[in-house]
């Protein structure tokens, strides 16, 4: 089991970082969020063609770069720690269901930056099902098989998080019948994904308070000197070493140990939805007044952290899956 | 007059006078209309005699007793009355000029206070002095017959409405941070001043930022005594907390999409799991309930909580973020994203991006411990290193400069 | 509602507190407990007869004093904070039961406090079993027949609490007839019972720690000056309101409002249970390495929180119950 | 010799020599039996080469590197070998004997110590200085040709068994309390050295409690320099935490009956709120299992943890509490009384009364919450008082007089 990045990982980690730092910080995540399309087509351009990073885990004879979980883990991180507006997530998403089911056509196009994807999660809805090109959705009696559709109806919804959109869509039809293998696959790749997201966001939230803790001064004292702070700090780091801990876990079952990759991908979702929450609310509620103001940007890592919680369903979900493999 | 008669009479003059639906003036932001139809009501009110009921005659009040005061309260909580916009005046201001200003002050504003003629805000909090209010940096220099103010407040509610303002500025730098305060009443129309909607994290504009910008204030307005700000203050805030205190008890909104009762209705209880979790949310909401009631008993019987009442702010400031994470937990998807047409969609996304603003205002969880822990367990204090030193000495947050 | 304490109910309480503190203070209940006999009978001879406590709640008709269970609640919660040792709260329990249920004879040496009683709560486990005169159980195929029984086998049981013992006991004959109703009233007065007990034992496991952090210096500062300790303690204390008003509601409830005795005393149980054991093991573990001692009191109520927290059962079965009251 | 045939005789060493079942000998508190077992083992392992593998030849050690030392503990990890009451001088002693001794003590001492034939305990907490060890009032007073010691000493483990102990006592109360501590060997079979069981609450002894009372320590047993005790014991502590660091890594006892892997088979599965506790004290257990990995493989990678292992010992404290805790109260009524001829009874209430063990040894929670902020977070530290003033004017706790 390998629980540490390779130095490969953390060369990769650092380039995410810096080209986010200068493609989208934080006063552009706020511009793009509010713009007509939700988010900035240009800066996932780059990070689909330039980067490669929508291919990352696409086998390299379907235009992919055929790397792991172990490194779109390190991606989705940074991306989640940026809060990233837009359809990365959503187009990962669709291309490891089409990757695991052994779709080509529509993976070439991800792959390659030029085909924006999503995929239904959870009744009709999907993130960025307005601005997709392809809207995928499992269906079929035994939930084995990959609808798609381009076009059709498309409604968007209004959404917590301001940083990434959500709306209705309608199935379409068709493109493969996958084995119900495949499918089930995916869907603990998903868990996997999103945890990634999870740990950035998390990790970001901490980061943030832990640097205002070092300049904020109440009763001329730095409020990170206080124990109240302080001590609410260290339960947070703790609580980021678990969450990383497990997502290293789950991207490693999902390149090395198929048969761990259920269990890792359920704890991943149970340990970290209620982690990044926990630690998204912590922070912000430690900022005192100015956290609960629009300006500060700790009410979109609040209201990141309970979206992506419920992502993939409501938490019981994972943690009823978690005991029944465990078979409890 | 008797008691059950003052009692009966009051109830008369609601039923003919009290607005049935209060649709835009009992909440949070009422428009222009509503502050307009507020006014003519509280005007209604005052010259009914329901307005400062127990505030002294001679300034406008009525010199009646808590006796009254409570038979008119009993009676008017089958209405909501459209006061939001007068309730920082009433519970604050007024009752800080009837024990500190000067007779001209009470003689100038608290009739037109009592009757809704002017509205009044209160400014303390500044970006860098929230917990630590006594740290604020507005800055008051004496002048020709008065004084210039220049700074910014934040957290001021209803300013937007506001016609005078209870401000408390530095006015000397040399003396430790409590010692160089003072109070004033400013004109909230007087040039220099700005007040700006302050968006908050629900996206709406709750609060208020003001910015001072060489504003006048005439010597005649300073409230106490000048570098007595801090004193005055204190009497301010003790009448906010007696206002709160005897007020509705914190309950929490009967109406919150993440409370039990809306729950009940809501969540998938053929699930053991989420059964459990609605007892626990059901054990928590109780019991704070329990001890709200409590608490209410024990002022009835004239026994005031005083500091024990953090701990139930504290406990409310819990159970708000607790209950909205919950409610959003339980629901799933549909929590966080909802049809635009669909009436109840985002209730409980709002719920949780409100949630936060109980821990936040009046003071911050570990604020609240710390008077818990201090005033009510009577624990030594943490070593204080900003008593007595000069306030430009003190380090200030950031890079902040002055 | 009342929720507060009459002038008489606080006159009785200085009088129990004051009786426990010279009769019963922490040296004599680690005499107690170590002795033989596991209690003082002294001490629960001058309880059950100089203060006429064992027939507190028992009918004045029944040699009783006919008083409610706002004082009882009073009594348990004295007797809790001094971790009484001995059959106070098992006598107590079966002149609860002998009272719902309409027995005399039993009942009128437990009010003269001549007799000493106890009632099977789980199994064949009951407090002070051993040393009881009369064991009573619950039984009949509709769990509405009232047992009694002297004599017969006890085998004593360790326990972790070392202040109050538990033996394995077996039913005896019936004694009364009771009706379900009544049975079902005595059970929910029970869990009135043991949570004004857990109550006791809250406080003053509160107590000791608050008066502890006013003495102990670490660093050179009192260590109640920390805001390490301090918030955890404004936390206890918080608790400990919330614990006391639901006792109060339950006692109120016990007495006047016989339609809310079963939800108020489900509240109690499933309240008190946790909160007792997290204060009293916060309080052990903010002692320092003093409160792992066995010369330490920390330890006994650490362990009577936990006896407490299940002698009515495991919590969640108060948590059920709740459920079902509450319809859910 | 290559690491492959190191590694090869070493297990046939074992294989040969190591005790299969380790008894009395494993555990907390060996009896006179199992201490002369171990000592025998000792002798034997030593004369193998396998006591001291990394330690310096010229005192007695194998000068040979980590990759010889990890193989035999690769190898070794197969048996329980009776080394627990060697542990201190092993892990502790020992090594700061080899950073810090002269000479003369290093001949003395460091031989003796590898081959078992000393026992070794370390004397620094007392009932008044457990967080703040600096803060220690036992006192050594200079005398002819040496020193005079009076004070007490807690939490000693394997005190009992000792020949030997490393003190931390005052020597000048008239400094601040770090400038004023200076280290001795003391020997335990001295006349005033006392030794007493301590028990503790799960109702055994597994501490001691030591008084001196008039003990004499020779000239030549002080360690490192007069007046510099407080350094030499943070040469102590580092290797403490190295000794931990490099041992299994902090997951827990296997055999626990509260954890989760003994819960699934006792607790009652077909409760879906049941499943539900299982689920969180298995998401939580696997939570600090791949935490401790990592930390292990960074470790083994060369990257000292340093102050993050005290996160994994805070989560482990607050783990064990958790579990013995969900333990007893799924299991109701008979967690806290059972037959004494039940085999099987007790176990949880005995797992509930150790777990506080976990918290309250090697630093408390608080502490570990403040070197993970201080050291890991970089957050500022809280203002300090008693840095620079002579420690006899400290405060001490409660009425405690000096």
């Amino acid at each position: 089991m390998r629980l540490v990045l390779t130095p490969e990982q953390r060369e990769l980690r650092e380039t995410v970082r810096s080209f986010l730092a200068s493609a989208s910080p934080p006063p552009a995540v706020r511009r793009a969020a509010e713009s007509e399309r939700g988010y900035d087509p240009a800066v996932h351009r780059r990070m689909a063609g330039e980067l490669g990073l929508t291919g990352l885990i696409v086998p390299e004879e379907h235009g992919g770069s055929g790397a792991g979980y172990g490194e779109l883990a390190v991606v989705l991180e940074e991306t989640g720690a940026a809060l990233l507006p837009g359809p990365f997530l959503a187009t990962t998403l669709a291309a490891i269901l089409l990757t695991e089911t052994g779709e080509k056509d529509l993976l070439a196009g991800i792959a390659a930056g030029t085909t924006v994807a999503t995929v239904v999660l959870d009744g009709n809805r999907a993130l960025c099902g307005a601005e997709a090109d392809v809207v995928l959705s499992i269906g079929g009696d035994g939930g084995d098989r990959v609808l798609a559709r381009t076009g059709g109806d498309r409604r968007p919804l209004r959404t917590l998080d301001p940083t990434r959109r959500q709306a209705l869509v309608e199935p379409g039809g068709e493109v493969v019948a996958a084995s119900a293998e495949g499918v089930a696959r995916a869907r603990d790749l998903f868990a996997v994904a999103v945890a990634a997201e999870q740990l950035g966001v998390l990790r970001a939230s901490l980061e943030a308070i832990v640097a205002y803790s070092k300049v904020r001064v109440a009763f001329n004292r730095l409020i990170g000197s206080y124990q109240g702070v302080k001590h609410k700090l260290a339960d947070m780091h703790c609580t980021l070493e678990q969450a990383e801990s497990i997502v290293r876990y789950a991207a490693w079952a999902a390149d090395e140990a198929p048969d761990e990759l259920p269990g890792a991908a359920a704890l991943a979702q149970a340990y970290l939805g209620r982690a990044c929450f926990e630690v998204a609310s912590g922070s912000l509620l430690l900022h005192g007044g100015i956290g609960f103001t629009w300006e500060h940007d700790a009410h979109l890592y609040y209201k990141r952290a309970k979206a992506d919680e419920v992502l993939l369903g409501p938490p019981r979900a994972h943690r009823a899956r978690l005991a029944d493999l465990l078979e409890l | 007059m008797d008691l059950e008669e003052y009692r009966r009479q009051a109830r008369e003059w609601l039923e003919a006078n009290a607005p049935r639906t209060a649709e835009d003036t009992g909440g949070g932001n009422p428009g222009a209309d509503g502050v307009a139809a507020a006014k003519a009501f509280m005007a209604k009110l005052y010259d009914a005699g329901y307005s400062g009921i127990t505030w002294p005659k001679e300034w406008g009040g009525q010199g009646l007793t808590q006796a009254e005061e409570r038979a008119f309260a009993a009676e008017a909580a089958a209405y909501t009355l459209p006061t939001y916009v007068f309730s920082i005046g009433l519970g604050m201001c007024g009752p800080t000029l009837v024990d500190l200003g000067t007779d001209s002050q009470r003689r100038r504003f608290i009739r037109p206070l009592l009757r809704g003629e002017e509205i009044w805000c209160q400014l303390f909090s500044e970006p860098a002095a929230g917990s630590d209010v006594a740290a604020l940096q507005t800055r008051a220099v004496e002048t020709d017959g008065g004084w210039v103010v220049d700074g910014q407040k934040v957290w001021t509610s209803v300013a937007q409405h506001a016609d005078r303002g209870l401000l408390l500025a530095r006015t000397d730098a040399d003396v430790p941070k409590h010692k160089g305060l003072t109070m004033f009443i400013v004109d909230m129309r007087a040039p220099g001043v700005t007040v700006r909607p302050l968006r908050d994290m629900t996206g709406r504009a709750h609060f208020n930022e003001i910015f001072f910008d060489g504003v006048h204030i005439p010597a005649e307005n300073v409230v106490g005594r000048v570098g007595d700000g801090w004193n005055c203050a204190v009497t301010t805030l003790l009448h906010e907390r007696l206002s709160i205190a005897g007020g509705v008890g914190m309950g929490g909104r009967k109406d919150d999409p993440a409370a039990f009762e809306a729950l009940r209705r809501t969540a998938d209880t053929t699930d053991p799991v989420v059964r459990d979790r609605l007892v626990e949310l059901h054990i928590r909401s109780r019991a704070l309930a329990l001890f709200n009631q409590r608490l209410a008993q024990e002022t009835r019987a004239g026994l005031f909580p005083g500091a024990r009442g953090s701990a139930a702010k504290l406990l409310l400031a819990e159970l708000t973020v607790f209950q909205a994470d919950l409610a959003t937990s339980l629901a799933g998807p549909e929590a966080v994203s909802w049809d635009e047409d669909d009436d109840a969609g985002g209730r409980l996304a709002h719920a949780l991006s409100l949630a936060p603003a109980m821990a936040l205002g009046g003071g911050t969880n570990e604020i609240m411990r710390n008077i818990v822990g201090e005033r009510v367990l009577n624990l030594p204090p943490e070593p204080r290193t900003d008593k007595n030193v000069p306030f430009k000495d003190l380090r200030t947050s950031g890079e902040d400069a002055r």
